[in-house]
């Protein structure tokens, strides 16, 4: 753990995706206590405010303070992605390793369907389940980890099995040990570095697919102050005030690099290769 | 590349596409309010109601409609939309045509343009193109659609004129055009694609550039640029085949919004109405369409790699 | 004369993390036209190093910091690519460890030889398709045509070591560098690439550096041979010189640790019959439909190990016999048919689960990197009611510190991760230990002490081994009794005894015949 | 009996108040215009049509009896003229000599009888049934003329006659398959119908059987559907489109401002209200209801909701855009009047709220969300939820008790008030029930002394404004945009209501294939 810590500040992406998550993570942490205003108060005279040394990144529609609005949304939208990942990567996780681990006829059931869920866009799946349990940030997050469920079912089950293949969990098998202590003691834990990587990777695309579905309606819902909406109503508005965009946009921007440079990071550290 | 393997592909296809309406059927069982509601809006009375259900068949249990319409399926007959009373089949043709339009062009783009990138960038390594490439490939994957759809029509098409602004315009209509109307959607959505697929070429051509036997011909005194064209390229591809087939994927669901922004009559638009109107036959048709046509990529990229890499075979 | 090939007061390194770690130390060595050096060193001795350092294929963190490397007085330091370019593959042939991943897996054969009969011979295609059928046939390609045509996968390991061995003498190089061409063969093929190899140098009169960590090997195909070790030379002599009188003690280390089937190692008398197998059958994959039924890979093997014997099982790779090792360790299904002490064993129960543990061949990959080395050896304590303060016992027992109890295997080397192995296997207190290839990967010398501690152990607690290896040299030294695998089937099962006076099938003795010895004399 | 004859009036009514439009060329025949919509003509019937991009469609291949000028009053359409009795009981209506539908066949007294019976059939789920009036009975007197028997009197039967969906179409598919008109238009509108492709493209052309003979003045009208009201926008600004039939409040502002395009707006009694269930605690009490209207500041919401283009409501919903408006006080804040009213009814430390806003359109949730801000200081705390639209119309609409709504202007008094307002209303969303409300409007719609009618819509609309069943903030103006060279299109107030017969396209426009 330590160890991949000193090697993930040895990279060069590992170490700026780590400052510019520290920076969202200062947000979501602190947010709240920083921000300006009120991020819900309402100014008739300061719609579509310019940025100003009043509102550093503008007003919104309803005159609304655009940064006092990131910060407070930090705290829904980062944490709802992180959640929504691991909860796809969790289950995934779990189907994958068991698939794996039972093999056979039932691996192959599992992975035939788990193609098939596959096969429905991403998007189109959230759309669906988000059509169905109604539209709002939590339930985006149900779909968002629903939709992550079986490329991430996928990608443990091929790294299951090459640890599945391994010598200590033959050993394992060859004194006795049951299934549950195999598959939980012996294969997940080894599982879990390449899952890592990938999740860190996925949280960027959480982030983005949540924004996507507050752009069609799907997502987060007014009032909230969710990047992703917020981004979705400054398009609407983008003529009259430009600038409400790149609050959100940069946030979005900046979170999902910071998550895509940290698995890029992870990846590198976790696997050492030679000197390139 | 035996004709039990194919026709064993071509069963999971069809597994595939069953799961999917299976899938799709059952969310629309539970999806709040159906067509009737939508088709009548405001203007819903209870008798209303139950007329427009009858006419549309919804007053049959969940069962007896899934088996109508899977037997129709069967037969080619994806049914009429509860929305416009139109015959699905030909419908989604037209909008499949519009969006594989799209999608063809993002793919080809991406192979012209992010292959190359990658190549290159592996080639030099920590020049000026790598360190150019993967900035861009992190801002690429770092924006969604919507955003960087509405920031290159404002600059493409709103300030600097060059593009029209959205729209779409059949081939068939106005040639140059429908081309001058394909620019910003598939630069949109090929954007993600690139970013992506530029990464993944240029990891695999550093990791087939080590590889042994890249070695091995370096070692036999190849000049440099006949070990690229000869020895490294074909094998860094043959990864990239396949992940390009998976992004089929996530292509058809940039093409959801994309559409959206851009007013292309495709099958992502048709998608979006038929959820938000509860016309259950378009949408079953539409997700299948989408499903299939990931389907028939992922066959095709497999297909494409065994004729690519020797070491593939398939019985 | 000038020399071939100088090496003089070389020196590289390599930089990791911001430090540069030397590999070659100030070296010196020659090759004179038409002579064989034999290059000897342990895994880490940087003989590969220098092999890259003479091809100018560094990577990219090696530091060069002085020295020369000449062919026929001309420095290869400091050539640009382009320079290096006619040198590479012309002047200087090689020939790598594993044929498989020196041949481009997309392209065939044919095109990969005859890219470099072009090349370097300036043929067209015509030509250089008709040289490339006359050097595959010359060396002793059966139909070179069908080789060409065909993609690497498609021809044995054997065969493309022939095919990349005549690409290499067909440019009629000065010099050759062998970088361990057998080590990935079976033990018959090895042997006649060597003969191969040995002919064509005669014939070209090239010169080679011949890099091996097989000092048997090196002793049969060298005229000279230098032993490096951690990046410095120790000593260099005449090929039969070296060995029968060392110089130093690294290199006498070096050739006792050598296995010698004429020195015996084990005296014990085994006991009644213990594991008996009947007609034992494994087949991978299943029956699909259509298809046609997957043919077995290990048939009918039946023989039984006695109380405290060490059964030898040699056969090549795809012979079976590791098959044979994970169905009786349960670990692939198979006709079960059993008896442990005379009773049958219907499904693996307790009993036999502690009566017979396995020791995998690769440390690497049998300890599990995420659990501690106390908690793995515990392991079998805990299942089978041992007592987990035994532990720092059983790592004195393999000899290592007790505080190994707390470290993860990527702390260990290769050797003590073996012997942690080890432990764990003999903390169930098994009546039978089936050793899988256990010494395969390690180094002669760590070879040597990791056999020693089993048989230690075997005069210790009186534990029968199912042996398997694809060493014979190896297995003649501690073996009571040797089973010879071939195809999945049992081909013969000979005592020590009569192994040694010249008995047994004609396939064990051709596998003896292949093994080369290293024939030191009378030397104690 | 008395005859109310009205005579054919210029097709180009209503000019004149807009001076700035005032024509500079006589019209000139030919050409394509593309308008562009904001959602797709899904319905192509015309008795089933709901959204304004339907009705834009088929007012163009259909004709009603008569149609709705943009000053509400009602025009000669199929019909040339009409009568009625001293009770406002019987109507007759006479047809145009010599009409026909586009498949040549003669359009009759016959058809008009046939469509009424399909529009009043609850089989046809027609929305027209419940707003043409209080219609017993249709008869042909002969091939042209028309009687209609109504089950009480009516005074504003041409108006309501003009309904979007009382369109007229061939007896025999109005007794036979109505499925047949999802497909094809036989209509006797100005155009006729070339290609139908709800969610893309529908195109029309010129139908030169139309009763006049000098109109449409254009060959083809080609219906593009842009969902994204930016892509919208940027396609009229690229010369894509030749005109934006209703324009979203946030694109104007950019539309207004670029040379060869002309915005247009009018006001219309357009408005988004905030429904509250007059039955249910705790807007059974008045004052809550009054405490709420108290709370919002008029004149902001229009800035927030309507970007400034539109005029405050007064929690009417009526404004001077219709007939018989009659101006009340203007609602102003009073945080203080607003908590002493919700003290006094009981909830002096203010109450907890959900307010259903559905998603289309979008300034639903822009309107809550900032009612949620301003009432929040009088001690309304107001959770805002937002829906899909389908969702809403399942679950919400008419059943829940605290919810955005939005309407369209209607042609009359009498036609908002009965549909949203009155006891019996067809959308009694508020279940105000009052009956002296009632009595006005049954009052106003009984008599045909304009005078009178004056006098009782002014009480109701002083008693809705007093009683506040819903609070109305604000009203819209219509927005539009076109390029300079679309000559003769007028925004009608009613919003659902479209002249394409009268446009034509004047010097610049571009040539394009027909």
């Amino acid at each position: 753990m330590i160890e991949t810590f000193r090697r993930l500040g040895r990279t060069p992406q590992g170490v700026l995706g780590l400052l510019l998550l520290l920076i969202v993570g200062l947000a979501c942490l602190l947010g709240p206590m920083v921000a300006p205003f009120d991020p819900e108060m309402i100014d008739f005279m300061g719609r579509y405010a310019a940025p100003s040394t009043r509102h550093w990144l503008g007003g919104d529609q309803l005159g609304r303070d655009v940064l006092s609005r990131l910060l407070w949304g930090a705290r829904t939208t980062v944490p709802l992605a992180l959640l929504a990942t691991l909860g796809g990567t969790i289950v995934g996780a779990v189907i994958g390793t068991a698939s794996a681990f039972w093999g056979g006829r039932v691996d192959e059931a599992i992975m035939r369907t788990v193609d098939a869920v596959m096969a429905i866009p991403g998007l189109l799946l959230a759309l669906l389940i988000v059509g169905t349990v109604g539209a709002g940030s939590l339930n985006a997050a149900l779909a968002v980890a629903i939709a992550f469920v079986p490329s991430m079912a996928r990608i443990t089950r091929s790294v299951a099995l090459s640890v599945r293949r391994l010598d200590y969990v033959g050993a394992a098998l060859a004194r006795g040990e049951g299934a549950g202590w195999i598959v939980l003691a012996e294969m997940l834990p080894n599982v879990v570095a390449p899952i890592v990587v990938e999740t860190t990777i996925r949280v960027a695309f959480a982030v983005m697919l949540f924004a996507t579905l507050s752009f069609l309606g799907l997502g987060a819902q007014p009032p909230a102050a969710d990047w992703g909406l917020m981004a979705a109503e400054a398009r609407r508005t983008l003529h009259q005030a430009p600038w409400t965009m790149i609050g959100p946009a940069g946030a979005i921007a900046l979170t999902a690099i910071g998550f895509n440079l940290l698995g890029d990071g992870l990846r590198d550290a976790l696997n050492p290769r030679d000197e390139r | 590349m035996s004709l039990r393997w194919l026709l064993r592909r071509l069963g999971l296809v069809l597994y595939t596409m069953l799961v999917v309406s299976v899938i799709v059927f059952g969310i629309t069982q539970v999806l709040p309010a159906d067509a009737a509601t939508t088709l009548l809006g405001e203007n819903a009375t209870a008798e209303a109601l139950a007329a427009v259900r009858t006419r549309l068949g919804l007053d049959q249990p969940a069962a007896v409609q899934y088996w109508h319409w899977l037997s129709g399926v069967v037969t080619g007959d994806f049914g009429t939309s509860m929305r416009t009373g139109q015959p699905v089949g030909p419908v989604l043709m037209l909008a499949l045509g519009r969006s594989l339009l799209v999608a063809a062009c993002a793919l080809l783009l991406v192979v012209v343009l992010a292959v190359p990138l990658g190549v290159v960038a592996a080639l030099r390594r920590g020049g000026a193109i790598d360190l150019g490439a993967g900035l861009l490939s992190y801002v690429g994957v770092s924006l969604p659609e919507f955003v960087t759809g509405t920031l290159l029509l404002m600059l493409l098409a709103d300030w600097l004129g060059w593009l029209p602004a959205t729209g779409y315009v059949a081939l068939t209509d106005d040639p140059a055009d429908a081309v001058r109307h394909l620019v910003l959607p598939v630069l949109t959505v090929s954007l993600v694609l690139m970013a992506h697929i530029s990464r993944m070429v240029r990891s695999e051509t550093v990791d087939v550039l080590h590889s042994d036997y890249i070695r091995a011909a370096r070692l036999k005194g190849l000049p440099p640029g006949r070990i690229v064209v000869g020895h490294v390229l074909r094998n860094a591809m043959l990864p990239v085949v396949t992940v390009l087939a998976l992004d089929v994927g996530y292509l058809l669901g940039g093409i959801i919004v994309v559409e959206e922004i851009f007013a292309i009559p495709g099958i992502g638009r048709a998608v979006i109405t038929a959820i938000t109107s509860r016309d259950l036959p378009m949408l079953q048709a539409a997700a299948l369409i989408m499903a299939a046509t990931y389907a028939v990529a992922n066959l095709l990229a497999d297909m494409a790699l065994s004729v690519l890499d020797p070491r593939i075979r398939y019985d | 004369m000038t020399p071939l090939l100088a090496v003089e007061d070389y020196t590289l390194g390599y930089r990791v993390a911001g430090a540069v770690r030397p590999v070659l130390k100030r070296l010196s060595l020659a090759v004179a036209p038409g002579e064989v050096l034999g290059l000897v060193g342990e895994s880490g001795s940087g003989k590969s190093s220098l092999a890259a350092a003479i091809m100018r294929a560094l990577p990219r963190n090696a530091r060069e910091e002085g020295g020369r490397i000449a062919l026929e007085g001309q420095d290869l330091r400091g050539l640009p690519e382009r320079a290096l370019r006619p040198i590479r593959g012309r002047r200087i042939g090689m020939v790598f460890q594993d044929p498989s991943a020196a041949l481009n897996p997309t392209l065939t054969i044919g095109r990969q030889v005859r890219e470099v009969l072009r090349l370097h011979r300036g043929l067209n295609p015509a030509a250089a398709q008709a040289e490339a059928l006359d050097i595959l046939g010359h060396v002793g390609l059966r139909d070179p045509a069908a080789i060409l045509r065909r993609y690497p996968h498609q021809v044995s390991g054997g065969e493309k070591q022939r095919v990349l061995i005549a690409t290499a003498f067909a440019t009629r190089p000065e010099l050759l560098i062998l970088d361990e061409p057998t080590t990935a063969l079976d033990v018959i093929t090895g042997a006649r690439i060597l003969e191969l190899f040995a002919t064509l140098l005669r014939e070209t009169g090239a010169g080679a550096l011949y890099i091996s960590h097989d000092l048997a090997l090196v002793a049969h195909v060298s005229d000279r041979i230098a032993v490096l070790r951690s990046g410095r030379l120790v000593e260099q002599g005449a090929a039969r010189q070296i060995f029968v009188a060392p110089q130093h003690a690294y290199t006498r280390e070096l050739a006792d640790a050598v296995p010698r089937p004429e020195r015996r190692l084990t005296q014990s008398t085994p006991g009644p019959a213990l594991l008996e197998l009947d007609g034992i059958g494994v087949t991978y994959g299943r029956k699909r439909l259509f298809g046609p039924a997957p043919a077995p890979t290990v048939r009918e093997v039946s023989f039984s190990v006695r109380e405290g014997e060490i059964l030898g099982v040699v056969g090549e790779s795809g012979s079976g016999k590791s098959t044979l090792a994970r169905a009786l360790t349960g670990l692939v299904p198979h006709a079960d048919r059993l008896r442990l002490r005379g009773a049958v064993v219907g499904r693996m129960g307790r009993d036999y689960r502690r009566a017979v543990q396995v020791v995998f061949q690769h440390p690497d990959a049998s300890l599990n990197p995420r659990h501690t080395v106390g908690s793995q050896i515990a392991r079998p304590l805990r299942l089978f009611g041992g007592d987990v303060r035994e532990v720092p016992r059983l790592l004195e027992q393999v000899r290592l510190p007790a505080d190994y109890a707390r470290r993860y295997p990527h702390q260990l080397s290769g050797g003590e991760k073996q012997r942690v192995a080890i432990a764990r296997a003999f903390a169930a207190r098994p009546a039978l230990v089936i050793c899988d290839e256990i010494t395969a990967p390690l180094d002669v010398s760590v070879q040597a002490t990791v056999i020693e501690l089993l048989l230690e152990l075997h005069r210790l607690h009186g534990t029968a081994y199912l042996f398997i290896t694809h060493d014979l040299n190896l297995v003649r030294q501690i073996a009571h009794r040797i089973a010879v695998m071939q195809a999945g089937r049992l081909m013969d099962l000979q005592s020590d005894t009569a192994i040694a006076a010249g008995e047994g099938a004609p396939y064990t003795r051709a596998l003896i015949d292949a093994s080369p010895r290293l024939d030191l004399g009378d030397r104690p | 009996m008395t005859l109310h004859r009205r005579t054919l009036l210029a097709a180009t009514a209503g000019l004149a108040a807009l001076p700035h439009l005032a024509r500079a060329a006589d019209p000139v025949r030919g050409g394509t215009l593309r308008i562009s919509v904001d959602q797709a003509a899904s319905v192509l019937n015309p008795l089933l049509t709901r959204v304004i991009p339907e009705y834009l469609v088929t007012g163009m291949l259909y004709s009603g009896l008569t149609l709705l000028a943009p000053d509400m009053t009602a025009k000669p359409d199929l019909a040339q003229s009409w009568s009625h009795d001293d009770a406002l009981t019987t109507w007759t209506f006479v047809l145009r000599p010599g009409l026909t539908f586009h498949d040549g066949s003669a359009c009759t007294a016959r058809d008009v009888v046939a469509t009424f019976k399909a529009i009043l059939d609850p089989k046809t789920a027609s929305p027209a049934r419940t707003n043409v009036g209080p219609i017993d009975r249709v008869e042909a007197v002969d091939d042209q003329t028309v009687r209609f028997v109504l089950k009480g009197p009516f005074a504003d039967l041409p108006v309501a006659l003009a309904y979007t969906n009382a369109k007229i179409i061939p007896a025999a598919i109005a007794e036979g398959d109505l499925k047949q008109l999802s497909q094809k238009a036989i209509g006797t509108g100005p155009f006729k119908l070339v290609s139908f492709e709800p969610d893309r493209r529908i195109i029309v052309e010129r139908n030169p059987a139309y009763y006049d003979k000098a109109r449409p003045y254009l060959d083809r009208v080609e219906v593009l559907v842009y969902p994204d009201p930016t892509a919208e926008a940027s396609a009229l600004l690229s010369g894509d489109t030749d005109l934006i039939s209703l324009a979203s409040a946030s694109e104007f502002g950019r539309l207004a401002n670029v040379s060869g395009v002309v915005p247009l707006r009018i006001p219309s009694g357009q408005f988004l209200n905030v429904n509250m269930g007059c039955d249910v605690k705790p807007f059974s009490d008045m004052r809550v209801r009054q405490a709420l209207a108290l709370t919002v500041d008029r004149e902001a919401m229009v800035g927030f909701v309507a970007q400034g283009y539109g005029t405050p409501g007064n929690d009417s919903p009526m404004n001077s855009a219709y007939h018989f408006f009659a101006e009340q006080p203007q609602r102003k804040p009073d945080l203080a009047a607003a908590k002493k009213l919700l003290a006094e009814a009981g909830y002096p430390n203010g109450l907890d709220l959900t307010m259903i806003a559905s998603d289309v359109p979008g300034t639903r949730t822009q309107m809550a969300v900032a009612m949620r801000e301003m009432a929040k200081p009088a001690g309304f705390r107001i959770n805002v939820q937002t829906m899909p639209h389908a969702t809403y119309l399942d679950q919400v609409w008419k059943k829940g008790s605290f919810y955005v709504g939005f309407y369209n202007m209607q042609a009359t008094a009498d036609a908002i008030f009965s549909l949203l307002y009155t006891s019996d209303s067809a959308w009694n969303e508020t279940r105000w029930n009052n009956k002296e409300f009632d009595a006005l409007i049954a009052e106003g719609r009984m008599t045909g002394d304009d005078a009178k009618r004056q006098e009782a819509y002014a009480k109701a609309q002083k008693l809705i404004h007093d009683e506040v069943p819903s609070v109305i903030p604000v009203f819209f103006d219509l927005l539009a945009a076109r390029r300079a060279y679309v000559e003769g299109f007028l925004l009608n107030p009613r919003a659902a209501v479209f002249a394409f017969d009268q446009v034509w396209l004047g010097a610049g426009a571009p040539k394009r294939p027909a």
